[in-house]
């Protein structure tokens, strides 16, 4: 989808999109959630959602990842025919029926990720982008068989993986199932990774839970977008004594690079290049004729 | 036996047994009435132990779960092991108390043993973090796997832990990055593993330990993918409502077998493992020992790949024939 | 050696050996360098040089260590006719010709480390026993090629390796050299390693430097001998911020199995047991039977 | 060139210099007699200079290995690299910034690069702990080292540190056991491993990213088992005897190609890198391009058995007919 076409459909969307609204309000002008700045709305969308003012990353929709990472009509979507089930008929304050029919009214049929496959600067790969909207992006079963199928599949072709993780967690609603697919995806992920095959993990604000502990820190190389939130246990539920305040920047990507957990934060704006620069290196021409020779 | 502990829906059963005591100390008990009497008790206790213990909700057995004189990893490395030999340490940063590991041998089989241990007493139970695993506890479980797959010794994990610990230097350690090691490195081993959950499987911390061949849970253990009481404060913002939320989240062992999670459940006796531990042991003990015998028939390939596909498949979904939109269908 | 004997070859050793006097001084009474209390010295020879009073762990010589943890007459040493060089020509306050005439007068011509094989409770092991004596069992080339062999010929020969660790570091007066027999042991041990056979590597007092940071810290499973001090740096060299004290316990076993560096501390009486329990699990039956399968 | 620091016995060629440049900026420079006192102060400085610097005791040469001027990892990745992508973290406890790696490409060959970094200003060299790694440091060398394996690229290490750090933290995180496991994983690695040592060859700290199948060293870089300050503090209880330590540790080039510990010599301007810093880079360039095309000839199993072998034959003793008492020789 060409970049104008993608900004006249999430327009669209935006009206009735309850997850947009909260970061970007309908109408022609938005203030920023995060500088209180009163912006043109077109600004943030042409700037790939990125506030102009504060540089602040809110999240686009995975179509428009797909069109600000990939070359142009190169993707090929797969798995959107999966479709979410209720197996333990989860009623909490409302069914899980009921909260899946309203994720699927927003999102394009693809649950909490989008999976395909398709060119980056003309290299083939494999992408998945989760997609917040649909139940906060948590992991449900169907999110961990989109996520093993892409790695399967990525195997079989002998292609790189790019991830771009979003989530709430493990999907709650299908018990244990949801925590399963931990395991399922990470074996996915270790098999990818034993054919010695690179994945690069993008972790975007917010990136949590049992997605984090599972496929998302598992990238041969991990980058995080400015000030994104990650972390295995939300700031809420952090144990501490009595009093103490949580560390400046705590679970932001900036105090995770000092932790040593991820390899870099690059702007939005700067990532489709770095991933291309990256890729020339560990699905490059050098390491594949050294491989050969194995 | 004195038990110091019991839960609400015990009331009606203590109390009974508490009076059936009471005339037993009499110094009349062996005149004919006061005799009949204790009969007659006995008879009802049998009767509203079974109606108590044999429906159990899902949050009663999670409280038998949580029992604090139910068995714990100290108790079966003592009962169903012998020459065990404790190792430590995660050779970087911190040997975290709430994971033990070490050689073991069970039935005569020498197996590598891994597993979360709440403590015993009070101090013990806080210098163990009650069974909460630090990313250095993932990373120590880390390097005994590998060990097992180094000297071709058979893993048996034992899973009691409320879950992963919420703090800040669990954090700032990467937890996360510690659990999803742990994750990876289980489904790569090329010996056979075997989990057992005596008790409490929370979530991550549990999963930690959990990627294995043959999974065999306790009765009233349960598997949850979050406690009762965050799911509550989740769903009702009301820890009170753990209850429901027990209910919802399919956490029991017959929840578990139905989906395929478990393999295995192994009974216990009324009202709770600590109620009769040794018959628990030995059905612990003869479980683990079957299982190791069975996969040590299978090759290295065999073992990898069943693994792969017994959590390869789990997970509900519906698959109808593919959007002419999407292009194509993977799989 | 049977006990008895090695009892008195100790005694006779003790009247001329520098590192033995500054630890059990001669004579018949002897008083303990750790606690103070004086003991009949034969109680604390019989005792594995432990003293009885506050079980402090005194250096045994390499025979004793042989004596202690094998089986009767199964020990043969090898390689004990190398014999160190002078690659530098090193003088300091005294030449490096003088120190290792000064050395080998006490030692029995095994240099740094006396290296061979025997069995354990019936087990072929390959053993490597370091001696302090010798320039404070520093590392120069003829300890880096004793160690390198040991680890060779045990995988030759599919067996067990067990190091006791007790060193002053690399040898400087080897220059360069020194340095790289970490480089050497550290790739026989990787090689032993890989081969899938067991390394216990056990650290008395003191371990540290250039054998803590290459074979001695590489063991599948290392055990420390009570209160041994271990570590890379000396405490007299560790930069502290003005005025902070370090930590109780620096560097002591203790502190280091908390530390998560070692797997085991163990009273001396115990360590032979200790050794056979563990090889029967690492180099045991069940083991080999299963290896066999692969 | 604005040079504002120099080492002693530099001196007196400073000095002429000065007296050079101040004759060149007077007004009567062009002047028959003055330009003739230019032309022959020329001379001297050159005679000077190649007295100075070509026979540099073993202490002179470590002063110019931590010259504050010369060039260090920086600028080495700015000037020798191209498409330079560092990356961070050892995915455990800390992102050590004195230790830099990242993906680079040398002469268009696509390599990983670790090397220490040592910071550019008071502040960056606090931060860098001037060049030392902590034990996060090695295990962030290690992940990339591993990353080099996995994705076939040959391994550039760029050597320059003072030696490992005396501290706390670094001892109670083992940096005993990182250094190992860093020698270790470098044994094994089924890579090219070319190392470059640009400047100071601090011990443990220098060979933890040291165990390659070419050791590159520049003329004036040195390469110790200890400090000159640390040996004549043991020898003779004074840091002030260091240049007679620098004398008796073999450290220099000369030396470490005489034991066959180094490979190749890169040859420095007149008074060190820093008076020239293009000639070294483009001679470390070639050098480099060189040596991975030579290395990526060889099969894995060449590759790790010559680095096997490499470092195996280091160390000199003698062996005499063995003991008839020491029973066997196992060699
Ligand atoms: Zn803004
Ligand atoms: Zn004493």
């Amino acid at each position: 989808m060409p970049l104008s076409d993608w900004l006249k459909h999430r327009r669209q969307q935006l009206a009735g999109d309850p997850a947009g609204k909260r970061t970007v309000p309908g109408g022609i002008w938005s203030k920023c959630a995060n500088c209180g700045e009163t912006i043109y709305q077109r600004d943030i969308l042409e700037n790939l959602h990125v506030c102009p003012e504060c540089d602040h990353h809110f999240p686009p929709s995975p179509d428009e990842w797909v069109a600000a990472l990939l070359d142009k009509d190169s993707w090929r979507q797969t798995n959107s025919n999966l479709t979410p089930e209720d197996p333990l008929g989860f009623i909490g304050r409302k069914s899980y029926k009921e909260s899946l029919a309203a994720a699927m009214a927003v999102t394009d049929g693809h649950e909490g990720i989008m999976t395909g496959h398709g060119r980056l600067a003309d290299r083939a790969v494999y992408l998945g982008v989760m997609d917040f909207r649909f139940i906060a992006g948590s992991m449900g079963a169907v999110v961990g068989e989109k996520v093993t199928r892409l790695f399967e599949s990525a195997k079989d072709e002998r292609s790189p993986v790019i991830m771009v993780a979003a989530s709430g967690g493990a999907r709650m609603q299908e018990g244990m199932l949801s925590l399963m697919q931990m395991a399922k995806t990470t074996a996915a992920v270790a098999r990818h990774s034993d054919a010695g095959l690179p994945y690069i993990s993008i972790l975007t604000n917010p990136t949590p839970g049992g997605v984090l502990a599972s496929f998302a820190s598992l990238g041969d190389i991990i980058i995080a977008e400015p000030r994104a939130h990650i972390g295995f246990a939300g700031p809420r539920i952090i144990q501490q004594p009595l009093g103490e305040e949580l560390p400046k920047g705590f679970q932001r990507a900036e105090a995770l690079l000092e932790h040593g957990m991820i390899d870099k934060i690059i702007h939005r704006r700067d990532l489709r290049n770095e991933l291309a620069g990256l890729l020339g290196y560990l699905a490059g021409e050098t390491s594949s004729k050294v491989g050969a020779t194995r | 036996m004195t038990r110091r502990f019991y839960m609400d829906f015990e009331k009606p059963v203590v109390e009974l047994e508490h009076r059936l005591n009471t005339l037993k100390e009499d110094p009349l008990a062996h005149e004919p009435d006061i005799h009949k009497e204790i009969e007659w008790l006995e008879e009802q206790i049998e009767k509203l132990k079974l109606r108590t213990y044999s429906n159990l909700s899902p949050w009663q057995k999670v409280q038998i779960a949580r029992h604090p004189e139910r068995p714990r990893l100290a108790a079966y490395i003592k009962e169903i092991t012998s020459d065990w030999r404790e190792l430590h340490g995660d050779r970087a940063f911190r040997d975290d108390p709430a994971i033990v590991a070490g050689l073991a041998t069970i039935g005569g089989r020498q197996v590598v043993l891994v597993g979360h241990d709440r403590g015993s007493d009070t101090r013990d139970r806080i210098r163990r973090n009650f069974g909460s695993p630090h990313p250095e506890g993932y990373r120590k479980a880390i390097r005994f796997f590998r060990l097992a797959d180094k000297f071709n010794l058979p893993l048996v994990t034992i899973i009691d832990t409320p879950g992963a610990y919420a703090g800040v230097g669990a954090e700032e350690r990467g937890q996360a990055w510690a659990i999803a090691e742990s994750l990876r490195t289980l489904t790569d081993l090329r010996v056979p593993v075997i989990a057992v959950n005596i008790g409490e499987g929370g979530s991550g911390g549990a999963l930690a330990l959990g990627v294995a061949d043959h999974i065999i849970v306790l009765e009233h253990a349960y598997y949850s993918v979050i406690t009762p009481e965050g799911c509550a404060s989740i769903l009702w913002k009301s820890k009170e409502k753990a209850p429901a939320a027990a209910e919802v989240l399919g956490l029991t062992t017959t929840d578990l077998m139905k989906m395929g999670i478990i393999d295995e459940v192994i009974d216990e006796p009324l009202g709770g493992a600590h109620r009769e531990p040794g018959v628990v042991f030995r059905g612990v003990e003869s479980a683990i020992v079957r299982t190791v015998e069975r996969l040590l028939k299978k090759s290295t390939e065999e073992l990898t790949t069943e693994r792969y596909e017994r959590f390869r498949r789990l997970g509900v979904f519906m698959e109808p024939a593919a959007d002419t939109d999407a292009g194509e269908n993977a799989r």
